[in-house]
């Protein structure tokens, strides 16, 4: 582009700026709002609408019993994991905190952004009426980003750097589900099946999509494989796992799955759901996969065969690289509703973020907070899927999908 | 119609080739000293791509034999890959790797097929984009180059194995015409300097200036085999004259 | 040279393309078949260890348990009957969802392509919220919080005009059930549709003489209604009664009742479904390149034009694939129904299962349930697929 | 075998409710497990001389989580059922620690006396209980016809009502006495007289372990014959008696431990752990929990005209 | 640099486009005489596309003026409609209706917008298939056609509002090399029989075939205005000269 506008000055005219609108203001009302009397009318009727809408909820916010979310905030957020040990589960988010901050310093972007962010809400967070510990810690995490930023930035010279800080990354989640759970002897085991709250779906969900991923990946490929015995049994897998509800799945998780195992093996309740949530996702991942490989022109293939790659270096070089970032969305997407669908787990009696919620309700004390809690639930949903969604398109357009 | 040469690199012998029910190839036979270079022409869907794609192996075939480089083209995986590492192949659509740079795209092959190591294989890498005339764009992405330009990263790709034989499916029907030149520069450098190369293209002025023979295909058959000058100005078949003034009417 | 080259014949088994083909694809069969042995062998331990049998008797025994909602039911009927029940409520609340899904989405979808800047952000916000929010919390929300919370009890119920009551009841609201007299009027119903389609025919084979655009299905619609409103009066006595709820000891009788549960997971399943729809009304729409509108246009075609007989006929083929997908979703997710106390088949199933204690029984028949609707569908998809797709060389 | 596996792992595991308080209730803010069915899961496993972890349990989970092995002993208010107790099942009963049945609770304005006042009622009830099939079976006996609403917890079932969208809300009446005092103004509820069914409630286990069925049985024994003998919590470790049955009992003789496989002190060590059926009704049932009369009913001691007895210690 | 003919009968006097900041259109200026043909060409991105799609108004431009058949192009719709019937347009990517025969492709403008009988409408269309020497594919549907009897349907349906002017945007580029020559003889035939057309093409056979003025285009402006014969044997430009010699090399 720059080396256009330096040649163009060869002939003669200057470029001239578009031209300028003199009332911009009332141009745009009547182009966006006024532009026939049907949108006249609909402008109208919606605008009465919205007024209607917001003054019903401002009058209900103003009088609702908010205060049952602050003081129940703990056991929505981490069930009942014991107040001794809370110290664990703030470690963990030091450590993520410290690793984005890291990936903020070295890498610069979006990273960047979202790590400001952290900072920015743990500060504001801390001045939110909060016990004086809770604050200390909240107030730990800004500062547990701030140096990982530091770290990176200065780190970033280093050629090793930028590949230990993925190994960390890589390394997080075992850290993050030990440190959660305890280890049997050396941290004391806290179970999750019954007290862990928000978090229970957190971690669900990332253990889940962690799973379901190179699963899904291999189903897909196996899918589009050549081999007739390979394509059918993942299609039939695929097709069948498809085909039923989660909640169906998760019944039988609960009810028929140890029938299934060997007598001397009883994976716990917990452990049950994720194998499923995993073997569920893993179907519709790799169909998100598959999307991504059709896509993948024949040329790709042709022109990798042409060169020498064999099989395994063609996919592994020249397709997944290519259709895993043209999926990039559909898998975010993918992980957000796995996000939402550990709310299921409420049904087989995990206490996750909305079973939790409810046996608030039932508490004579928070009678009648219902419409409160739900929409509590509803905005936390809302802004983790919200946000991931908004990362996932941030992604989609610095790596240039589309573009070319 | 087709030379018998057993002592040729590339040799058909009869090839047929199926797709399903449709008879693509049907009975093709010639075959090519080192050094020379054949043009080959036809109408649309005539069978010229399937025709180059079996020497490669990209397509198989069904009856007949292929011989490259003294090595028959069989299921045999052995065969296979040793003959992909000798043949090069530069494609109508270009088909560079859009989420590697340029460099990378050059030296992929040759680090992981042949085992070179990174710093050998960017260095070779930087000499043939040096040598098809864009040293400059190493470290940018395909998607930022024009076509001719990714067009030559794709030759210097195919070149970078140390092939023996190029291949070139139109290389430049997919350019813009500015574009189309610097192409055939590339092109014809590679002729001069001894390379064997078969191409398909339309690009009659190219066929004339560097070409050793012409093969004309129809409906899957080669229906004429010339020298250039011949070819242009006494074709053999009514077929012929009537592609060429489609052809070379405006 | 030539005797370098090597023969076909001479390959070794382990380099051959087709025989290393053969032995994955056998080794893979291997292991699944291994791993399916493997479970089977384990679940035939397990049950023998515990005693279980499997075997669909029980579904010829006495359910012995209530279910009011739906078809004609009582305890005494069989576990089979009931779980059949069951699959004709599942069937229902989607058929219902579906349509008033598909309604609301295709509004939203086409309001967000819309001219108007608010129109256009309200269904960007509705579209945004709705997808980002589980639907179990959807569901709970609109039961617990609305139907049985924001809504009066039967005593104070709300009274819209036309006698429609909102409880937490459920909502009732006046119904017409035919009386005697519906027999004859039937007749009329009969002629109507015979007369109609023959004008249909009439005035289609006019406008082709004509050469003329133009919509036969106006003068048939006309044409029926006359000879409907010609029968009512014509047939002694009110073909149709209508029936208006009344307020009884415990609650409303007469009219037509939709029980909490079943307005619930109705409200909940086509909100949350038609913000997808709305997704893919707007996808299809714009999937449709830009060079059809502009060549359209260049041709003299008016903007409701080229919507009518460039666009749409496009759009419908890029749309209807997933739309049946979200159908077969909102069918899926119809099971959550359990959690608000709707009989849907998984309801139905579960408390058979809890009462004959017949776990791998019940859940293979649910899941067979559910699979059979969603091949179904897919058949159905692959059909339309063949049969609308766009004819190529 | 089970007892070897329950030794090897070091704690039993205890299926249970989580949600009703007085039988199996979790508290979520402390973690931890009260109620009359949690302390005969310590029982069993003071016995043994064992930790004890529960397992919280749908009432759909119940049976199957035992029959595959889940857990080792279900205490979760189950029923005693034909169906239940025979091969087809695969389960064993235990002897009965609470004989219940099932009533209904109504709104005290509805001016509802009896059953037959509910025709056309609409009622609630939770899913994967025997309740369902009795309600079915006594409307039916009484000609009344019935709608339900069926929910797959207590809480959303007992929610519905609450929130006025039944009339009626039927389940074992333990349970209706434990749900009303969560109501939103409890007075406004009453729990009708009528007993629609037996529901004897008991820990189960599999079939096929005799030498563990007797183990939970003569747990629940120990604790019925502390009450008839007047042995306590408090005064276990001292207790003296010259009773026979008795000092077989303390394990001061008689070696009855061994016939079980478990130490000779195993009972005083349940006494130790819970105290007797009398301090277990009282701490979890009584007035200070749910407040369920005792004197009178069939949970009396036999003595006192109930059915709770202790066969013969020897 | 150019006419200012007011008797033309498409006129645009410094029109200008931008599209957000960028300035595509800098000024452009030129006039045609009924049965006027004329050749616009330049490199790629240069807005030539740009430029004729202004004309139809498939573009607004932002200043100017463009006066077509002696209507000014404003925002008044009544114009635009009135404008698209005089004024038919073929595309590079042909844009045929898909799920419509060819016969339905081209009847539908004169059944809809015309208002004729359907009879009529279709007896144009197949007179029209004629004359693009098509008429017995009129039951086919776009895609079961090649790419030249694609552009030349699409010509076809662009005759069948009887348009006073025609627009071509590369109306061979995406076509193959033997099928370029049937779409150019269509169009060679339209010129002949006194049609007013301006066709933005690189095929520079037919430009010095067909062409009464040849406009060279670049960065969005006229670089330069010419007879074929000047324009190839005598360009004044520089730029001109560079492009003409890539062009034409081979
Ligand atoms: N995978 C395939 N399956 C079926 N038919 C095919 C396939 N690939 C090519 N064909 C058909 O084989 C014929 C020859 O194709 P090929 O691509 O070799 O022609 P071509 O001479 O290279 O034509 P072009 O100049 O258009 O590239 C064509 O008719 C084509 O439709
Ligand atoms: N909708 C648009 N928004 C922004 N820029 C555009 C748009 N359409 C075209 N352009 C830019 O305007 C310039 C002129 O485009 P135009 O299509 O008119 O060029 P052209 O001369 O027809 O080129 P070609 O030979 O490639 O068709 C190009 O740089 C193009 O990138
Ligand atoms: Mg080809
Ligand atoms: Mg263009």
């Amino acid at each position: 582009m720059d080396e256009t506008r330096k040649r163009s000055h060869t002939y003669g005219d200057d470029e001239l700026p578009p031209p300028i609108e003199r009332i911009p203001v009332l141009r745009w009302l009547k182009e966006n709002l006024f532009s026939s009397w049907f949108n006249a009318i609909l402008t109208v009727v919606f605008t009465v609408f919205i007024v209607v809408l917001l003054l019903g909820l401002g009058k209900w916010a103003l009088g609702a019993r908010w205060e049952v979310i602050p003081a129940n905030l703990k056991l929505l957020l981490v069930g009942t994991y014991p107040l001794e040990d809370i110290w664990r589960i703030w470690t963990t988010l030091y450590l993520i905190s410290f690793l984005v901050g890291s990936a903020g310093g070295s890498r610069g972007g979006l990273m960047r952004q979202i790590s400001m962010t952290i900072a920015i809400v743990s500060v504001v967070l801390a001045i939110l009426p909060f016990g004086l510990m809770t604050r200390g810690w909240i107030l730990g995490m800004g500062a547990s980003t701030g140096i990982g930023f530091l770290l990176g930035h200065f780190g970033k010279r280093f050629r090793r750097y930028k590949h230990i800080e993925i190994g960390l990354w890589v390394l997080s989640l075992p850290v993050t589900i030990m440190l959660v759970n305890g280890i049997s002897g050396l941290l004391p085991v806290v179970e999750g099946r019954n007290s862990w709250g928000l978090m229970l779906n957190i971690i669900g969900a990332i253990v889940g999509i962690a799973l379901s991923f190179p699963i899904g990946i291999l189903l897909a490929l196996g899918r589009r494989s050549e081999l007739p015995a390979i394509r059918l049994i993942c299609t039939a897998y695929i097709e069948i796992i498809r085909g039923v509800p989660l909640i169906t799945l998760l019944f039988m998780a609960s009810i028929m799955l140890q029938l299934l195992l060997p007598s001397n093996v009883r994976p716990d309740l917990l452990i049950r759901a994720m194998m499923t949530i995993t073997a569920f996702e893993a179907a519709y991942m790799a169909e998100n996969v598959r999307g991504g490989l059709q896509a993948i022109p024949k040329g790709q293939y042709e022109a990798a065969n042409a060169v020498g790659l064999n099989k395994l270096l063609t996919t592994t070089l020249i397709i997944m690289p290519q259709a895993l970032r043209l999926v990039i969305p559909a898998i975010v997407g993918q992980f957000i509703s796995l996000f939402m669908d550990t709310t299921l787990f409420g049904f087989i009696a995990i206490l996750e973020l909305l079973h939790i919620s409810r046996s608030i309700m039932g508490n004579v004390q928070w009678r009648g907070t219902i419409f409160e809690l739900y929409v509590f639930i509803g905005v936390v949903f809302w802004l983790a899927c919200y946000s991931m969604s908004y990362i996932s398109r941030r992604i989609e357009k610095s790596l240039g999908v589309g573009e070319r | 119609m087709s030379t018998n040469n057993n002592e040729g690199i590339i040799i058909l012998r009869d090839v047929h080739k199926w797709y399903g029910d449709f008879h693509v190839l049907r009975g093709v036979s010639f075959s090519m000293h080192t050094g020379e270079v054949l043009v080959i022409c036809g109408p649309s869907g005539s069978g010229k791509s399937t025709c180059i794609r079996t020497i490669n192996r990209l397509e198989d075939h069904q009856k007949g034999q292929i011989i490259v480089d003294g090595i028959e083209l069989t299921n045999d995986l052995r065969n296979i890959e040793a003959i992909r590492r000798d043949v090069g192949m530069v494609f109508q659509q270009f088909n560079l790797f859009p989420h590697l740079t340029v460099l990378q795209n050059v030296s992929l092959a040759p680090f992981w097929v042949l085992k070179m190591k990174k710093s050998k294989a960017e260095e070779i890498a930087l000499q043939l984009l040096e040598r098809v005339g864009i040293p400059d764009q190493a470290d940018k992405y395909p998607g930022q180059l024009s076509g001719g330009q990714q067009q030559r990263v794709a030759i210097a790709r195919a070149l970078a194995m140390s092939p023996k034989i190029m291949l070139f499916d139109e290389p430049t029907s997919a350019l813009d015409p500015e574009m189309i030149k610097e192409v055939l520069d590339v092109m014809k450098e590679l002729a001069r300097s001894g390379m064997t190369m078969i191409v398909v293209t339309h690009e009659m002025g190219f066929a004339r200036e560097v070409a050793d023979r012409i093969i004309f295909f129809d409906y899957g058959q080669i229906v004429e085999e010339n020298t250039p000058e011949d070819f242009f100005h006494n074709p053999q078949h009514e077929r012929t004259k009537l592609f060429l003034s489609q052809i070379l009417d405006y | 040279m030539a005797k370098k080259v090597a023969s076909s014949h001479s390959i070794p088994f382990w380099r051959d393309i087709r025989v290393l083909r053969v032995i994955a694809q056998v080794v893979f069969l291997a292991l699944i078949a291994a791993g399916i042995w493997w479970l089977f062998n384990n679940l035939q331990y397990n049950l023998q260890a515990s005693g279980l049998k499997i075997g669909f008797r029980f579904l010829k025994n006495t359910a012995g348990f209530p279910i009011s909602e739906g078809l004609h039911y009582s305890p005494t009927d069989v576990n089979g009957y009931a779980f059949f029940v069951g699959i004709v409520n599942t069937l229902k609340v989607s058929a219902i969802g579906i349509v008033i899904a598909t309604l609301l989405g295709v509004i939203i979808g086409i309001s967000r392509l819309s001219s108007n800047w608010l129109v256009k952000k309200i269904a960007g916000v509705y579209v945004e919220v709705i997808r980002n929010i589980p639907l179990l919390v959807q569901l709970f929300f609109w039961y617990f919080a609305v139907m049985l919370t924001a809504l009066p009890l039967v005593k104070n119920s709300i009274h819209l005009p036309g006698a429609i009551y909102l409880t937490r009841r459920g909502v009732y609201m006046p119904w017409a059930i035919p009386t005697d007299s519906f027999g004859t009027w039937a007749w009329y119903i009969l002629g109507g549709l015979i007369v109609g389609a023959g004008v249909y025919m009439f005035r289609r084979t006019q406008l082709k003489r004509a050469e003329r655009p133009g919509f036969p299905i106006i003068w048939a619609g006309t044409v029926f209604i006359l000879i409907l409103a010609a029968g009512w009066f014509i047939t002694p006595g009110n073909p149709l009664k209508l029936t208006i709820p009344v307020l009884n000891k415990f609650n409303f009788t007469g009219g037509l009742s939709l029980s909490t549960s079943f307005t619930a997971l109705l409200l909940g399943l086509s909100v949350y479904t038609a913000a997808f729809i709305a997704e893919i009304v707007r996808a299809g729409i714009q999937a449709i390149s830009k060079g059809q509108t502009e060549a359209a246009s260049a041709v003299g075609l008016s903007k409701v034009q080229i919507l009518r007989l460039v666009i749409l006929p496009q759009a419908l083929r890029v749309i209807i694939p997933p739309l049946a997908s979200q159908y077969l979703n909102l069918t899926k997710n119809s099971s959550l129904a359990i959690l608000i106390g709707y009989y849907d088949l998984m309801n139905v199933g579960t408390t058979i299962f809890n009462q004959t204690g017949r776990a791998v029984e019940m859940i293979l028949l649910i899941m067979a349930s559910y699979l059979t609707m969603s091949l179904l569908t897919s058949l159905a998809m692959n059909y339309y697929n063949k049969r609308m797709k766009l004819v190529e060389r | 075998q089970t007892l070897q596996t329950i030794l090897d792992r070091g704690y039993l595991i205890v299926g249970t409710n989580a949600v009703l308080p007085g039988f199996g209730y979790l508290d979520t803010t402390t973690g931890e497990y009260s109620g009359f069915d949690v302390d005969y899961g310590r029982a069993i496993a003071a016995a043994i001389g064992v930790d004890v972890k529960f397992i919280p349990l749908t009432a759909g989970e119940r049976l199957t989580a035992l029959q595959t092995g889940q857990i080792d002993v279900l205490l979760r208010n189950t029923t005693w059922t034909l169906t239940r107790d025979s091969m087809d099942l695969g389960l064993n009963f235990c002897p009965t620690t609470f004989y219940d049945g099932q009533g209904f609770i109504v709104r005290k304005a509805e001016g509802i006396n009896s059953v037959d006042d509910l025709d056309g009622a609409t009622v609630c009830v939770t899913s994967g209980t025997t309740t369902e099939g009795n309600l079915a079976d006594v409307f039916r006996a009484h000609g009344l016809s019935l709608k339900t609403q069926v929910f797959a917890d207590t809480e959303a079932s007992f929610g519905a009502y609450d929130a006025g969208s039944c009339d009626a809300y039927t389940s074992d009446k333990s349970q209706l006495a434990s749900l009303r005092t969560t109501a939103k103004v409890p007075a406004d509820n009453v729990i009708l007289p009528d007993t629609i069914s037996k529901e004897p409630l008991g820990p189960v286990v599999r079939h096929g372990d005799d030498q563990w069925f007797d183990i939970v049985k003569w747990t629940v024994f120990a604790t019925f014959f502390a009450e008839e003998h007047g042995i306590t919590q408090a005064n276990v470790a001292t207790f003296e008696s010259d009773n026979p049955s008795v000092r077989r009992f303390l394990g001061k003789e008689g070696g009855m431990g061994a016939k079980l496989g478990l130490s000779e002190d195993w009972a005083v060590n349940v006494i130790k752990a819970v105290g007797n059926y009398g301090e277990i009704y009282e701490r979890n049932l009584g007035p200070n929990g749910l407040d369920i009369p005792r004197a009178g009913s069939l949970n009396a001691l036999w003595t006192d005209g109930g059915l709770i007895y202790c066969p013969a210690w020897r």
